[in-house]
């Protein structure tokens, strides 16, 4: 059983070559089909691996298998090991499951792309997979950091799928590099360990640096190395400052957005510090920092979600707030509690991009929500799987939302960061508020198909690609041509999609009912000797665990209580506003004209980056090194080398007069300065 | 059987050979083409054979093959390999084929002294590698610069002439110096020993006062920086680069740059490891700098083979910083990094030479949207973008990486900076990419282009194989370096230690 | 005394027609000149004890050689320097560069005059015997070229082979086969 | 007795008369000329010399010397009449076709 | 003491006996009648060259003024080399020019046997006679074409600042007698051996005027103003003999000269040859550059080369001594071969030795092209050539004598001279042919068998240079 953990990459990976060198030659039913396939393969060899796991004592509990020594150099040796805990389990079944579902999704969503097209999709989707069970598998930092790569390169692919849009490929481009910079410092904090410690094997370090005293109040190097890490975690995972390339993802499929933008890839860097809870406990300033930075993320990101028109924005805005909330639970040292709501989250904000994408895909392309409403009607299974994702987001009780967001909260207060609390809580308000807003417009009034035009800023020209176009050799059309007729509703393969979903974010929560509400925190139990060095007896810890959670009930029931509030707080804002009286929503906007140009132009981060960073770079590389330095100076250099020999042969050929007297002279000249020196010596 | 002499024999020999095929009117290309590549990959076969048979657990030179030939001098026909340059040499025997199956279509007029060129280069660039005796070394280091004049001079681009002569003069001013340099050591040997020598073996035991260590190390390093080429002795290399034809391109950026990496690692730091412990950083610095300097200017390129070279200027940057961190991670990085930017950036002017056969222009803005008509070759150049910018599983991630570690525990100052590389290297390569490959196809001449070719696939796929492999099992090729590695750092480590116990750096 | 005051005389006399052949324009006149500057060379050597030397002097150089110049100067008509205008504004006809070559000359005169003052054992080899007969003895002189410089003796014959060929060639008019 | 020195300086006197002759005259026979002084000035020395030291090789060099002058003069004026053919000219200035 | 023997001058005979026949011949042949006359001066110098070869080792010496040791068998040996690939040159050209074929003949065979003799001179007035010997011939030579108005005035001025430079060189005689009473070298050698002349201006005077004159012949910056315009001047294939031929005799009498008898003054002449070898060496391949025209920019090659071997010399150690022989032996090979093909592709009326000329000449004469590439190759020191070793090996007597910055400027400058050897390379591989100016020549058989064998040599002395290398260290051992 052992050998099976590389089959959980595996079966993906083949699923990638199969429809990468042969999937243009295979009907689309085969080559979705077997993509899905091999995702409920890997979904099943995970199952079974993580009920061994399950089995064995809580001490041990970890399944490790060694593929082949990777890399071996001098003392440095790095094999591709893989390695399931409780950690890796939980992200394991979160990415086979959903992946799953998507992919099923995904093969009627897709269906109108050529045959190739659609292979190359599934190729992607298949390669994502893979690299991102190696990044949760992988035993130690090179390994995770192949997946680590490797998912953003899938990410890249996958934005940019529908590459004739340039919109499509600079936004690819654009996730590429801004994840690179934070690979650039996630390499540098990897290195920094390795220098100190020697290894790169998660446990190991784990263990030594359990021996180390705890870096309270010095920045040591645990400390920098955490803050590297973390700043290699908020290009993955969409933080301050490194959020921008998110929202702008979104021009790729909306399966994918599902997957990668929401489910899976950008919560690598919340498993990446769970992974590393060791020594992110030792670097409590570093810690600090984390948890200012989620809070901060959580809540402008939600400002911004309030005001975006596009569906799949808001969607984009609302991931990078709530894995703000993710990265403030571990920065609170909460790490159940953020993987806890990466769980949840993973299941209704999937759920929450396929129903968009059922939306758009029945709106053939269509994405502004201004344009859209009522659609309950036309799209009911669409309208009540989205509902209940909304509600489990917003956090009303009972839903999976409500228990992570919950604890997320909980923690916090608990840890005495009571202004971050006070932030998580506003994030919260706004969750519920800005999702109703979608539900609202989208699904409820009357349909606006003209309101804005469509092509404004990110609509794709069409939603399908060149296929689709050349198809109709008109794509303008396509959304008149709707207006009229009656929608269709998700088709089954999504439908299912959806309600296995949906019906996952109603339950998923139920792993950690709080012990505050007579349930016993199931997930934190199981998580907890993830976050310890091995040795400590982890048993032990989860007992603690256990024993904490009781002794603050009354709290934690108070704050549920404040949250359920909110929830229903926002959704009733919401509601008054975008349901009963839309006015006021344009009232505000006219009246606070800037706040809300600030707000919609997502506070002009983009546009600062721009003109702060890539410009002078671009600007300063081509004008000042290239053409001035480089050209004109180094260059210079070596071509004046060569001019001032050859303007020196210009001027001694002069003394070749010709004139053989002049010659003699020179002879003459030559005589006396020889025999001068030799009298004068 | 002299298997290193048949190394670079084979292909000198072939090249005369093809002296004698009559072609005057252009009529037996075809012959010519095939003997050529028949030749090269011959010689493939034979360096195949070496790597088969040599043994990684040594750290000494294998295949040793050792003759009088200037006995007055004490100058001998010395070769042989060792963990270093055995890949080197293995590179050089897997890229020639692709660079004459490159040159296929592209080079029509003078088929045949182009392939005699392309031979003759071979021979020379597997001479320098095996060569461990300096006279030896410096004449195939030297002679190489023929042939790789004649093929960017005469079957370059527009201004190819500049190219070449720059290239060849630039070369040459900074290896003449190493010449007075190896002439000094050997009168060095003279003057402690009675006789000359050339060998370095002799020549690394030699007690040199760490002032003459530092002028030599200095005239040795100015000679291989500018091979590198080390910013700030890089202009030559844009110009050679984007002049040289796609065969030449290859070449150059293959193997040719490799030869100053190599010679830093054989000649610089084992000789004079004093000095080379005093001007470690110094050099390091250059390296960062041209890491940095090299991909901002890449960016900025309007030229698809100029962006191509400043790129290796950055990547090359990396290998010298590994060779100055001196540790086992960081030379043995350094040579894997040689080989995978062999591969990658071989691989690059590959399909760049291909583009710009069919359309006669390098210009990034000439393309665009060529995915649609051309999709395999896309899925190529993406592959072997990705290669170059180092991402894990391909080969230039391992190289990088090892080269990190080790200069991180050498000075990790210089990480921090030459990190920002990967992030430039990503920031100009896909934004070459997806200008060239993405949206639509704007210039109508694009949309009819043809796709890779059968001879063209023979040429990229082994690239593409290389690539991989090397990405997924480096340690294929990184256990035959390790025992040669090893002893070079430990023997500079000591060296340093027992030497600066005695005299004072300065 | 009056050793001395020959001396001075004949010097004085070579010295300044030296000066005088290169000190005017008229080739002829300057043939002249270095006709009677041998003359007094030719003086100089009878008072060392040369009078084989002063004799071949007059015969050769002034007799034959200067007669040559004299057949060439009046075969080409020689016009006096200057005759055509070449190159009035050549560099080498300013006045500068005729004081620099005027100082040159000076200068190697201090060189020498005063290497030659500084010396010391001038021909100390040979043991400095005055003998005026032994120096000034055709016979001797005639054994000693014979004998050890036999050999050049012989070369010389071929310069004046390859000066006779090179000459005669040289000068013949075009065309003239020999 | 005259000293050797002074023959020798008058040998000096004449050489460098010679020498500043072929780099300021401006007609080839007054060149030639000059040169001629310059090999009697060093004959001068050769017999100056060889009367010091009482032997008889001084006087023998200067016939190879003269020998040499005569070959050297033949030769000379031969070229100087192949010059003056081409350029009806004996003025060295003439004669810079060749130059840079 | 007379030394009767007459060994020593067996090789010098061989060569001017076959002159005096080609005179013979000449004088006696019918009008029209075509007489081999080159064929004669090859079997003169193939005697010498057996002669030579026969004498090895054997120190022989005759008249007690001409020495046939290893150094001047080896000088002797180069000149018969250099002497027979003129002849073969020559054969095609004074057809073509319709040079006069008797004079011709015996002037080159005259002047190559003045170069024989002052390389075994071992009298200060033999090498000045053997000196003028050869000079005159070489005058001629270089005006041969009569009817050529640029030939003429080349002539003109090597002869005018020849003759100056002999009276320096003679006046430099004239001082080293009066103070050590002989000509003879090895008197005078041991004569400043044994007195302590070093305080004494008088010697210096003497080295200065004699350095002087052997700058000329070498054409050792200032004394070199000759050089380019000679060269150009001259027909291409005189030229090349004169540019190795007479470098190689003076610098044989010039080592013999400064190398042993003025030995003991090494510390006095060393600096003054350091200054000109750096000059030389600047100058030559600065101006270089600036040229266009091929012989005056292989001229300029010749100042500089000329600077290498002063390298050599200023060394004035074993190494440097078989430095000079082994270079003056690779550069004659290669510059013969180089104006060879000069001159072999010039016509009567046209001597195309403009570098735009050879535009071209890759596509109307590929092997010529490639010999002459090889050639330029060799000039500029790349290996695998005869010049790399020979540059190797001057170099590294400047080290081994400390001189490193010699060996320094030395490397430097031979880079800035391969780029005027590249511009013919890039002129005849690089540049379209332009029509007009290169009609294709027919190339004699002869010429082209010179060509190749010059090739051969040129490889041989690059890749397997230790025979010779051993020949030249030996040369210099039997003497010094």
């Amino acid at each position: 059983m052992d050998s099976a953990l590389a089959f959980i990459p595996l079966f993906p990976l083949l699923g990638f070559l199969v429809n990468a060198f042969f999937g243009r030659r295979l009907p689309q039913a085969v080559s979705g089909g077997l993509a899905s396939a091999a995702m409920v393969a890997s979904f099943a060899v995970s199952a079974m691996a993580v009920w061994q796991l399950s089995g064995l004592p809580i001490e041990s509990r970890a399944i490790e298998q060694k593929v082949y020594t990777w890399i071996a150099s001098g003392d440095l040796a790095i094999d591709l090991t893989f390695r399931v805990d409780p950690l890796s389990a939980v992200m394991i079944l979160v990415i086979t499951g959903i992946g799953s579902l998507i992919h099923i999704y995904s093969t009627s969503y897709m269906h109108d792309e050529s045959g190739c097209e659609f292979a190359r999709y599934f190729s992607y989707l298949n390669l994502f997979a893979s690299f991102m069970l190696v990044l949760v598998l992988g035993a130690s930092f090179p390994v995770m950091f192949v997946g680590w790569e490797g998912v953003g390169l899938c990410s890249y692919l996958l934005i940019g799928f529908w590459f004739k849009k340039k919109s499509a490929a600079d936004a690819g481009k654009k996730a590429f590099v801004v994840n690179r910079i934070g690979d650039y410092a996630f390499i540098l904090g990897m290195l920094a360990l390795f220098a100190q410690f020697g290894t790169l094997d998660f446990q190991q370090l784990a263990t030594r640096i359990a021996g180390m005293p705890v870096e309270t109040g010095v920045f040591g190097l645990l400390s920098v190395a955490a803050l590297l890490l973390f700043i290699g975690a908020t290009g993955k995972s969409a933080q301050i400052p490194l959020y921008v390339w998110l929202p702008d993802a979104m021009e790729g499929p909306t399966p994918v957005s599902a997957l990668i933008h929401a489910a899976t890839m950008v919560t690598a860097g919340v498993y990446m510090i769970g992974r590393n809870a060791v020594l992110f406990s030792h670097a409590p300033e570093t810690l600090t920092i984390v948890a200012v930075v989620g809070a901060l993320t959580a809540l402008m990101a939600g400002t911004i979600g309030l005001v975006q028109n596009d569906i799949k924005r808001v969607l984009a805005y609302s991931t990078v707030s709530q894995l703000g909330l993710m990265f403030l639970a571990m920065g609170v040292g909460a790490f159940g509690a953020g993987i806890f709501h990466l769980y949840t989250h993973a299941f209704f904000k999937a759920l929450l991009f396929l129903g968009s994408g059922a939306v758009i895909h029945a709106l053939h392309g269509e994405q502004d929500i201004r344009n859209m409403g009522g659609l309950k009607r036309e799209l009911p299974i669409t309208y009540w799987t989205f509902l209940i994702g909304s509600l489990a987001i917003a956090g009303v009780p009972l839903l999976s939302g409500f228990f992570s967001k919950d604890e997320i909260l909980y923690e916090t207060f608990h840890q005495g960061h009571v202004l971050l609390w006070v932030m998580g809580a506003l994030t919260s308000l706004l969750t519920a508020t800005y999702m109703f807003r979608l539900v609202f417009l989208t699904f409820h009034g009357e349909r606006t198909p003209h309101a804005v035009p469509s092509h404004s800023a990110h609509a794709a020209p069409s939603h399908p690609a060149p296929s689709h176009a050349a198809a109709h050799p008109a794509p303008s059309h396509s959304a008149p041509s709707h207006s009229g007729s009656h929608l269709h509703d998700a088709p089954p393969a999504m439908a299912f999609a959806l309600i296995v979903l949906a019906i996952g974010s109603v339950l998923a929560g139920y792993v950690g009912v709080p012990h505050a509400l007579g349930g016993h925190n199931q997930l934190a139990a199981w998580l907890a000797p993830s976050f310890q060095a091995i040795g400590a007896s982890a048993g032990e810890v989860a007992e603690g665990a256990v024993a904490a959670e009781e002794s603050a009930a009354a709290l934690e029931l108070t704050l549920m209580l404040v949250s359920s509030l909110i929830a229903v707080a926002g959704i009733s804002i919401a509601a008054t506003i975008w349901l009963k009286r839309r006015a006021i929503a344009e009232a505000m906007a006219r009246n606070y004209p800037g706040l809300h140009r600030l707000l919609l132009n997502k506070y002009y981060v983009d546009e600062v980056y721009n003109a702060a960073i890539v410009q002078p770079i671009r600007i300063g590389s081509e004008e000042a090194l290239w053409r001035r330095f480089d050209v004109n100076v180094v260059d210079g250099a070596v071509n004046g080398a060569g001019a001032i020999v050859a303007s020196w042969a210009g001027m001694m050929r002069r003394l070749q007069t010709g004139s053989v007297r002049s010659y003699a002279g020179s002879m003459f000249v030559g005589v006396v300065v020889i025999l001068g020196y030799y009298l004068w010596k | 059987m002299p298997i290193l002499t048949l190394s670079w024999t084979v292909p000198l020999i072939g090249a005369l050979l093809l002296l004698l095929v009559g072609n005057a009117d252009g009529r037996r290309d075809n012959l010519v083409r095939w003997i050529a590549l028949g030749v090269s990959l011959l010689t493939g076969v034979v360096t195949l054979i070496l790597w088969a048979a040599f043994d990684g657990a040594s750290a000494d030179f294998q295949f040793v093959e050792r003759h009088e030939w200037i006995p007055a001098f004490g100058i001998e026909y010395f070769v042989g390999v060792d963990g270093i340059s055995l890949l080197l040499v293995v590179l050089t025997g897997f890229l020639t084929p692709i660079a004459l199956l490159s040159s296929w279509g592209s080079v029509k007029k003078k088929v045949k002294e182009f392939s005699i060129f392309i031979l003759a280069l071979e021979a020379a660039m597997v001479g320098v590698f095996i060569s461990l005796d300096l006279f030896l070394f410096y004449m195939f280091w030297d002679a190489m610069l023929i042939p790789m004049y004649f093929l960017i001079g005469i079957w370059g681009y527009d201004r190819r002439v500049y190219a070449a002569i720059k290239f060849m003069l630039y070369t040459m001013a900074g290896s003449v110096l190493m010449l007075v340099a190896i002439l000094g050591l050997a009168y060095l040997h003279n003057v402690s020993t009675g006789s000359y020598s050339f060998d370095i073996e002799k020549l690394s035991t030699l007690e040199i006062g760490p002032q003459t260590q530092m002028w030599f190390f200095l005239a040795f390093t100015l000679a291989f920086a500018i091979k590198v080429p080390l910013f700030p002795f890089h202009t030559w290399l844009p110009d050679a680069h984007v002049q040289a034809p796609t065969a030449g391109s290859v070449i150059l950026a293959g193997v040719l740059l490799k030869m100053g990496t190599y010679g830093l690692l054989r000649f610089s730091f084992p000789l004079f490891p004093i000095a080379a412990t005093y001007f470690a950083p110094a050099l390091a610095l250059l390296a960062v700098i041209g890491i940095v300097y090299g991909a901002l200017v890449a960016m900025v390129q309007p030229d698809m083979k100029k962006l191509v070279a400043y790129s290796s200027v950055s990547h090359l940057g990396f290998v010298v910083l590994g060779i100055c961190a001196m540790n086992a991670q960081g030379v043995q990085g350094a040579v894997y990094q040689m080989l995978a930017h062999g591969v990658s950036t071989g691989g690059l002017f590959l399909i760049v030479g291909m583009l710009s056969d069919r359309r006669h222009t390098r210009l990034i803005s000439a393309f665009g949207g060529l995915k649609a008509p051309m999709p395999r070759l896309t899925a190529a150049f993406l592959i072997i973008t990705l290669a170059s910018i180092g991402l894990p599983g391909l080969n230039g991630f391992v190289g990088e990486f090892l080269i990190m570690v080790g200069a991180f525990r050498w000075y990790p100052q210089m990480v921090v900076v030459a990190g920002l590389g990967v992030i430039l290297s990503a920031v100009y390569m896909l934004w070459m990419f997806q200008r060239v490959f993405f949206g639509d196809v704007v210039h109508e001449e694009n949309a009819g282009l043809a796709d890779l070719q059968p001879r063209e696939w023979a040429a990229v796929l082994p690239l593409l194989a290389a690539a991989l492999v090397m990405g997924i099992f480096p340690t294929l090729f990184l256990r035959p370096t390790e025992a040669s590695v090893n002893r070079l750092v430990q023997r500079v480590q000591v060296s340093q230690t027992l030497r600066a116990g005695n005299v004072d750096v300065p | 005394m009056s050793e001395t005051l020959i001396f001075y005389a004949l010097s004085g006399l070579a010295i300044g027609a030296s000066a005088l052949v290169i000190g005017q324009r008229n080739p002829m006149y300057s043939v002249l000149m270095l006709i009677a500057s041998f003359g007094a060379l030719a003086g100089l050597y009878i008072q060392l004890d040369a009078p084989f030397v002063a004799v071949a002097q007059i015969i050769i150089y002034a007799g034959a050689i200067m007669v040559l110049f004299l057949f060439v100067v009046m075969l080409l008509n020689a016009p006096k320097e200057d005759g055509a205008d070449w190159d009035q504004s050549h560099p080498l006809r300013l006045p500068a560069v005729t004081r620099l070559g005027s100082m040159l000359a000076v200068l190697l005169v201090v060189q020498l005059t005063w290497a030659l003052t500084e010396a010391s054992n001038i021909g100390g080899a040979v043991s400095g015997g005055h003998d005026g007969g032994t120096v000034s003895s055709v016979r001797q002189l005639g054994r000693t070229l014979f004998t050890d410089y036999v050999f050049a003796f012989e070369a010389t014959s071929i310069l004046i082979l390859v000066a006779m060929v090179g000459a005669v060639m040289l000068a013949r008019r075009e065309g003239e086969r020999s | 007795m005259i000293p050797l020195s002074h023959y020798l300086f008058v040998s000096a006197v004449l050489f460098a008369i010679g020498t500043t002759g072929v780099f300021l005259r401006r007609n080839l026979i007054t060149i030639l000329l000059s040169i001629e002084i310059m090999l009697n000035a060093v004959n001068l020395s050769f017999v100056a010399f060889g009367r010091q030291m009482g032997t008889v090789d001084g006087q023998i060099i200067v016939f190879f010397v003269m020998t040499v002058a005569a070959a050297e003069a033949a030769v000379g004026l031969a070229i100087v009449i192949g010059l003056f053919r081409h350029r009806e000219s004996l003025n060295p200035d003439a004669f810079v076709s060749l130059k840079w | 003491m007379l030394d009767s023997n007459l060994h020593a001058i067996v090789p010098l005979l061989c060569v001017i006996l076959s002159a005096l026949a080609v005179m013979a011949a000449e004088a006696f042949r019918s009008p029209g009648e075509d007489m081999p006359l080159g064929g004669l001066g090859l079997v003169g110098l193939i005697g010498a060259g057996a002669s030579a070869v026969a004498l090895w080792g054997r120190n022989a010496s005759s008249f007690n003024v001409i020495v046939a040791d290893n150094f001047s068998l080896f000088i002797t040996l180069l000149l018969v080399v250099v002497g027979v690939l003129t002849i073969m040159f020559s054969g095609p050209v004074v057809a073509r020019d319709g040079l006069p074929k008797g004079e011709y003949y015996a002037l080159l065979l005259f002047s190559i046997a003045g170069m024989i003799m002052m390389a075994m001179a071992n009298d200060l007035l033999v090498v000045f006679i053997a000196l003028e010997i050869l000079s005159l011939a070489v005058y001629v030579l270089t005006g041969i074409r009569r009817d050529d108005a640029r030939a003429t005035e080349a002539a003109f001025k090597y002869f005018l600042l020849g003759a100056f430079s002999s009276a320096f060189f003679l006046y430099g005689i004239a001082f080293t007698f009066g103070l050590s009473g002989s000509t003879r070298l090895d008197r005078v050698g041991a004569f400043l051996a044994a007195q302590s002349m070093s305080d004494n201006p008088l010697i210096l005077v003497a080295i200065g005027l004699l350095l002087v004159g052997f700058a000329f012949k070498i054409s050792a910056v200032p004394f070199h103003m000759w050089t380019p315009d000679a060269y150009e001047g001259a027909p291409a294939v005189v030229t090349g003999f004169m540019s190795t031929g007479v470098k190689a005799a003076a610098f044989a009498a010039f080592t013999r000269v400064f190398l042993s008898t003025f030995e003991p003054f090494t510390g006095d002449w060393a600096p003054m040859v350091w200054a000109l070898a750096v000059v030389t060496m600047i100058l030559g391949t600065v101006v270089g550059v600036a040229q266009s025209n091929l012989k005056r920019m292989l001229a300029y090659s010749s100042i500089a080369h000329g600077g290498y071997l002063l390298v050599g010399l200023v060394s004035a150690n074993d190494i440097g001594k078989a430095a000079i022989l082994f270079y003056l032996l690779a550069y004659a090979v290669t510059n013969v071969a180089a104006f060879g093909v000069i001159a072999l592709l010039g016509t009567k009326d046209r001597p195309n030795d403009e570098l735009r000329d050879f535009a071209g000449l890759w596509h109307t004469r590929p092997a010529l092209a490639a010999l002459m590439t090889v050639c330029l190759l060799s000039l500029g020191g790349l290996p695998p050539t005869a010049g790399f070793i020979g540059k190797w090996y001057v170099f590294s007597a400047a080290v081994s004598a400390g001189y490193y910055d010699l060996a320094i400027i030395g490397v430097l400058t031979s880079v800035i001279s391969v780029f005027f050897y590249l511009r013919v390379v890039v002129m005849m591989y690089m540049v379209e042919r332009d029509a007009a100016l290169t009609p294709p020549v027919k190339i004699a058989g002869l010429g082209m068998a010179a060509l190749v064998a010059s090739i051969v040599a040129i490889f041989y002395l690059g890749i397997l240079p230790s025979r010779v290398l051993t020949f030249a260290s030996q040369s210099i051992s039997t003497i010094f």
